[in-house]
């Protein structure tokens, strides 16, 4: 089990860190989704294709890298289809098709998954329904889905990919919580549709979801903590700072006790998805009901303890707070993680 | 008149006099104000009032008896609140015969809207080290300097000023009292809006403001004694409305969620059975402060762990309905989305969740206070605010 | 609803805490049950018979009543059986029975309730079977106990008396954890039974003791209390008294905010007790889902902030702790007083 | 021999040494010396202790090495624990050649138990406010007080003592460090009762008790900075062992619970999911501060985290098992009852919670210090231990 950065590693976060920090500071995030910025991600640190395999023209890395880039991302509030394009990717790692994972390799396409499997019509040729929360559906060019096998036989599930830019797909963009990346209702008409293969069983698709989200949110919730430890250190109240008040100096102090655990099982649930595929489901499960919960916690008090400039929208705390609060909620009621730990453990 | 028959008298205006239609709109502020007045000639407004000043001279029980019967109503007073519940109540106990002359009838009639300027950016729970200057000349103060979370700010004629008049000496020393003309052309009135995206507050800048002295309430250099009557009242009115409504429209209580969640599921019910009983725990605390307050026994500082309660419970029930609700819950125009953006507010508005923690801890459990440096520097001298 | 005290509840209180203040102070808790002291309690405070209707000679008070003389008894962590014949009162109220009322009234009687129903076989003269844990079974004169009702027709209960002292009764004190209040294995051997009577459907027996036991919890959870308040109050570390700490401060802050609403939800679920029926069995529930995690959280609170010396058999942090503890768990795992809330609820 | 074949020597040499038979028993002490001795004269104690004073002159990895393997046995050696860990490196770095000559070797030979005589029952977390006396007479000096929480005090020789030799300065000023021997007749051990009812602890009374110059450490008035380096070396003891076993025999863990509760409870089972949550949390923290350590960066106070983390994890567990199993989890010898009566300790040896929260505040996010008073004042003029 491996969980300290390699040297590799470590170079990947500062690169990653380095470049957010002056192609993405924060006070853009809320001006949402830069192509350009995404772009330079992609072209200058080939961040998009970190996990595409090599044959398929990207660098080949495991999930304990890209995990690393998407602290990175998370800790930024980076807005765009940079995690559902990462989404589409792990699932494409599973049904590999050439064009896409070379598109996302490249940069050129960016594309969104759609998990879990949602009512949608296939007739072989094109999909019909309404999918009514894409993650970044109005940025993304593909839609990855799972749909019913038209094939004669047992029926099923298959991957397919429609062209989100193509006739019969109608998106609206939703208004949401989270500021800095955007959600959107798609509904398909007969949009044309192609197969992309069968998920082999046990493929683990969700469960690396699962860790890849894990892994933004301890960027954000490590982000959040950093943020009020450093007004700790120059708010002052009644003539002196308020990190050296033990009612807030003890509250970082548990929320720094959070950060360990989450970046711990972070950093083995992402070992786990590279190396030991029978810890993966409980490790992602785990993943998810640890690290999301204590996000959300760690984002909440951080806004807290900001006092009411917190509570203004002028300050990037609500920012987080609310990124960690969709966060937590992305991939389903966080209780499903906890019913599938209790499933997983055979309790 | 007896009280039976001054509530019976008091439901009955109500009931055949507060506007029943929708009190938003356009003309909103000119409705309140005629609304005010009819309620002032009718004599409801200022029942505890001395009389002399404008109000009516009768007994807390009288304004207790108006108050249950106007809780069934919604009386279109919002923008009189800081005038009725904290500066002119201010004005009253401290003010100089003139002040209150000129001041407290029109306020009581709605003639004039006010507003409370304590607050700063850099002085948030330690409100006595604010930094907006006073600075006398002649018979006139020449104000300068920033405020912040102003309700009501941006309709307010009059706004009671706090600002720092000595430098030379320690925080609380140096600090005078004002009623500042909120149409001086120096006062600029700013929306504040909140996380939720609503502009409820303001931020008020003042740029050579002139006051005259005739204006100032208390003597030069005293106005933390009277600052400290107004927070009085303020806590006084906050303590009244803790617990009671609020929670009608919320879409994350107990009896809200119960509705819209799937039941079946046997965590969903015990996480809603959790939610209920602290709920109904802290409902039950309100009422037995409401029945001790009736009974003559003064709740004092245990309203600030009702308050306290409450806010925890508020980010508590939001956090809850969201996880229960999923991820619907914070897409599209989904009421969890703009609750669970409200919730932080009651956490930060009246004192923090710390404050309300020292209040409890100094007051209620008498524990040795926090040793204190800043009651002896000269604020010249004195960190404040965000340093570096 | 009444949730504030009467004068008359105001000096039951005052004269039974002055009483436990002379009679029964802490430190002679550890040493266990001295009946020369609960025949006091008794004679001089009439407090054995305070709910005993008066017909049968006692004071005819309510649930509201002793709930205040609980709340005493628990802050002095009154060692014997004083709730475990309080219990059976409570039962008694249900199923009246002259001999034992009139016994309870004059201190004479000290019984003890089993609940809920147990395996016992019942003849109709005598009961046979094993009690795995009596509260003050060792100390107990009379066993009350539901038993198969063994007339002919449908079948029900009936609520027995079996003399602890009479034959075919076997009495194994146990080691407990609660050092202030034991209990006992009771093995019954064709032991004589009395017949008392059948408790009226809803009568509420069970409710009513998880509301008097959330009373003497809410004694138990105020004494712990006051007594690390008092403790912050004299101990110096680092110079400065500990409750000047905001990292106490602010926890005993916490604590009081849970006295306050335990005492609220006690008052309550007395006054329905008495007063609204129809209210009792969703207040009873509310009293033990809450009053009994907080007077152990509490308790437990209160040990950990003395330090070092809360640690120590001779302090006396860890009889609250323990009694806390134990009461928590008396009627049953915790849980099932929040099934029972769901229930009400139709949840 | 490199370090494979050092460790395969330790194993071979573990394997055929460590007793295999229950350790406890009359003649504990005596055999628990005896393995000492051969544990020494195999090379295996000192590893990585100076050659010069009777350690093997060895670095840090043959020592982990030893550890790895040490890990499958039980090795009877509890006794001389704080001898090793603390009071012997202490002489090490600060002790006289005089004193290291006396001691070390004896002390790695297991021919003499120590013990450490810091902690008093006025100071606990406040170690250096202690209040035991030592006064200067000739070449020798004669101490008065009592110390507390002292592990293996009963069976120990010589006691690593820090005492009060100023009281005319502050308070971390006027300490000095002395060994003092245990069976001088003016030193009484008596044992100490944990809430559970074990007597792991001893008070010592001094009362009188002479102790010669030559055996002082360090110089007069510095005893601070050496019990700085004693304390240094029980942390990184401790920060070795947590995590570590200890959980074994315990009836509140995961592994336990699953075997003894009834699951078919959603409720029972989502209970049990959230303890192996946060025991999985812990285990893998500890497990990344191992492997970290392995690569050569030094935990620190981070360490504290992992402490306040397990001492919270072994309350909530303990007080979760009770509630899950019931009333006969406190009744009878059922093992949750000793585990409830335990768990509190976890929170309360090694620094309390709100310490550890100390600790990391200022040491591993670098926050403001709490201002202090009590670093200046004269110790005579201090307020310490319980007042009133």
């Amino acid at each position: 089990m491996k969980l300290v950065l390699s040297q590799e590693q470590q170079q990947l976060r500062e690169a990653v860190r380095g470049f957010l920090r002056a192609a993405a500071p924060l006070r853009k995030a809320r001006e949402g989704y830069d192509p350009q910025v995404y772009a330079r991600l992609n072209g200058e640190l080939g961040l998009s294709g970190l996990i595409v395999p090599e044959e398929y023209g990207g660098a080949g890395a495991g999930l304990a890298d890209l995990a690393v880039a998407l602290e990175e991302t998370g800790a930024a509030l980076l807005p765009g289809p940079f995690l559902a394009t990462q989404f589409a990717a792990l699932a494409l790692t599973q049904v590999p098709d050439k064009e896409l994972l070379g598109g996302i390799a490249e940069g050129r396409v960016a594309a969104t998954l759609v998990q879990p499997e949602q009512d949608l019509a296939f007739d072989g040729t094109s999909v019909t329904g309404t999918l009514p929360r894409v993650l970044s559906g109005a940025e993304a060019g593909v839609l990855l889905a799972p749909a019913p096998d038209p094939a004669p036989g047992p029926g099923g599930v298959v991957l397919v990919a429609v062209d989100l830019a193509g006739p019969g797909v109608t998106r609206t963009p939703l208004e949401t919580l989270d500021l800095t990346r955007g959600q959107a209702r798609v509904t398909l008409e007969h949009a044309p549709a192609r197969v992309l293969g069968r998920p082999p069983a046990g493929s683990g698709i969700g469960d690396r979801l699962c860790v890849a989200l894990a892994a933004e949110q301890l960027g954000v919730l490590r982000a959040s903590l950093d943020a009020i430890v450093a007004y700790a250190k120059i708010r002052v109240a009644f003539g002196r700072y308020i990190g050296s008040y033990q009612g807030v100096k003890h509250k970082l102090a548990d929320m720094h006790g959070k950060l360990e655990q989450a970046e711990s099982i972070v950093r083995y649930a992402a070992w786990a998805a590279d190396e030991s595929p029978g810890e993966l489901p409980g490790a992602a499960a785990l993943a998810q009901a640890y690290v999301g919960r204590a996000c959300f916690e760690v984002a909440r008090d951080h806004l807290l303890l900001h006092g009411g400039i917190g509570f203004t929208w002028e300050h990037d705390a609500h920012l987080f707070y609310k990124r960690a609060k969709a966060d937590e909620v992305l991939l389903g009621p966080p209780r499903i993680h906890r019913a599938r730990l209790a499933e997983l453990l055979e309790l | 008149m007896d009280l039976a028959e001054y509530r019976r008298a008091a439901a009955e205006w109500l009931r055949d006099n507060v506007p029943a239609d929708d009190q938003s709109g356009a003309d909103a502020l000119a409705r309140a104000k005629e609304f005010m007045a009819r309620l002032y000639d009718a004599g409801y407004s200022g029942i505890t009032w001395p009389r002399q000043w404008g109000g009516q001279g009768l007994t807390q029980a009288e304004e207790r008896a108006f108050a249950a019967e106007a809780r069934d109503h919604t009386l279109p007073t919002y923008v009189f609140s800081i005038g009725l519940g904290m500066t002119g109540p201010t004005l009253v106990d401290r003010g100089t015969d003139a002040q209150r002359e000129r001041f407290v009838r029109p306020l009581l009639r709605g003639e004039e809207v006010w507003c409370q300027l304590f607050s700063e950016p850099g002085a948030g729970s330690d409100v006595a080290s604010l930094q907006t200057r006073a600075v006398r000349d002649g018979d006139t103060w020449v104000v300068n300097g920033q405020k912040v979370w102003t309700s009501v700010a941006h309709h307010a004629d009059w706004g009671l000023l706090l600002a720092r008049t000595d430098v030379e000496v320690p925080k609380h020393r140096g600090l005078t009292m004002f009623v500042v003309d909120m149409h001086h052309p120096g006062v600029t009135v700013r929306p504040l809006k909140d996380m939720s995206g609503r502009a409820n507050f303001n931020e008020i800048f003042f740029d050579n403001v002139t006051i005259p002295d005739e204006h100032r309430v208390g003597e030069v250099d005293d106005g933390w004694s009277v600052a400290v009557t107004t927070l009085l009242h303020e806590r006084l009115s906050i303590s009244a409305g803790v617990g009671m409504g609020g929670q009608k429209d919320n879409p994350a209580t107990f009896e809200a969620l119960r509705e819209t969640l799937d039941t079946d599921d046997p965590l969903v019910r015990d996480q809603l059975v959790e939610l209920h009983i602290r709920t109904r725990a802290l409902a039950l605390f309100n009422q037995r402060l409401a029945q001790e307050t009736r009974a003559g026994i003064f709740p004092g500082a245990r309203g600030s762990a009702a308050k306290l309660l409450l806010a925890e419970l508020t980010m508590f029930q939001a956090d809850l309905a969201t996880r229960l609700t999923g991820p619907e819950s914070v897409v599209g125009d989904h009421p969890l989305s703009r609750a669970i953006s409200l919730a932080p507010g009651m956490s930060l508005g009246g004192g923090t969740n710390e404050i309300m923690r020292n209040i409890v801890g100094d007051r209620v459990l008498g524990l040795p206070p926090e040793p204190r440096m800043d009651k002896t520097v000269p604020f010249k001298d004195l960190k404040v605010g965000t340093q570096g």
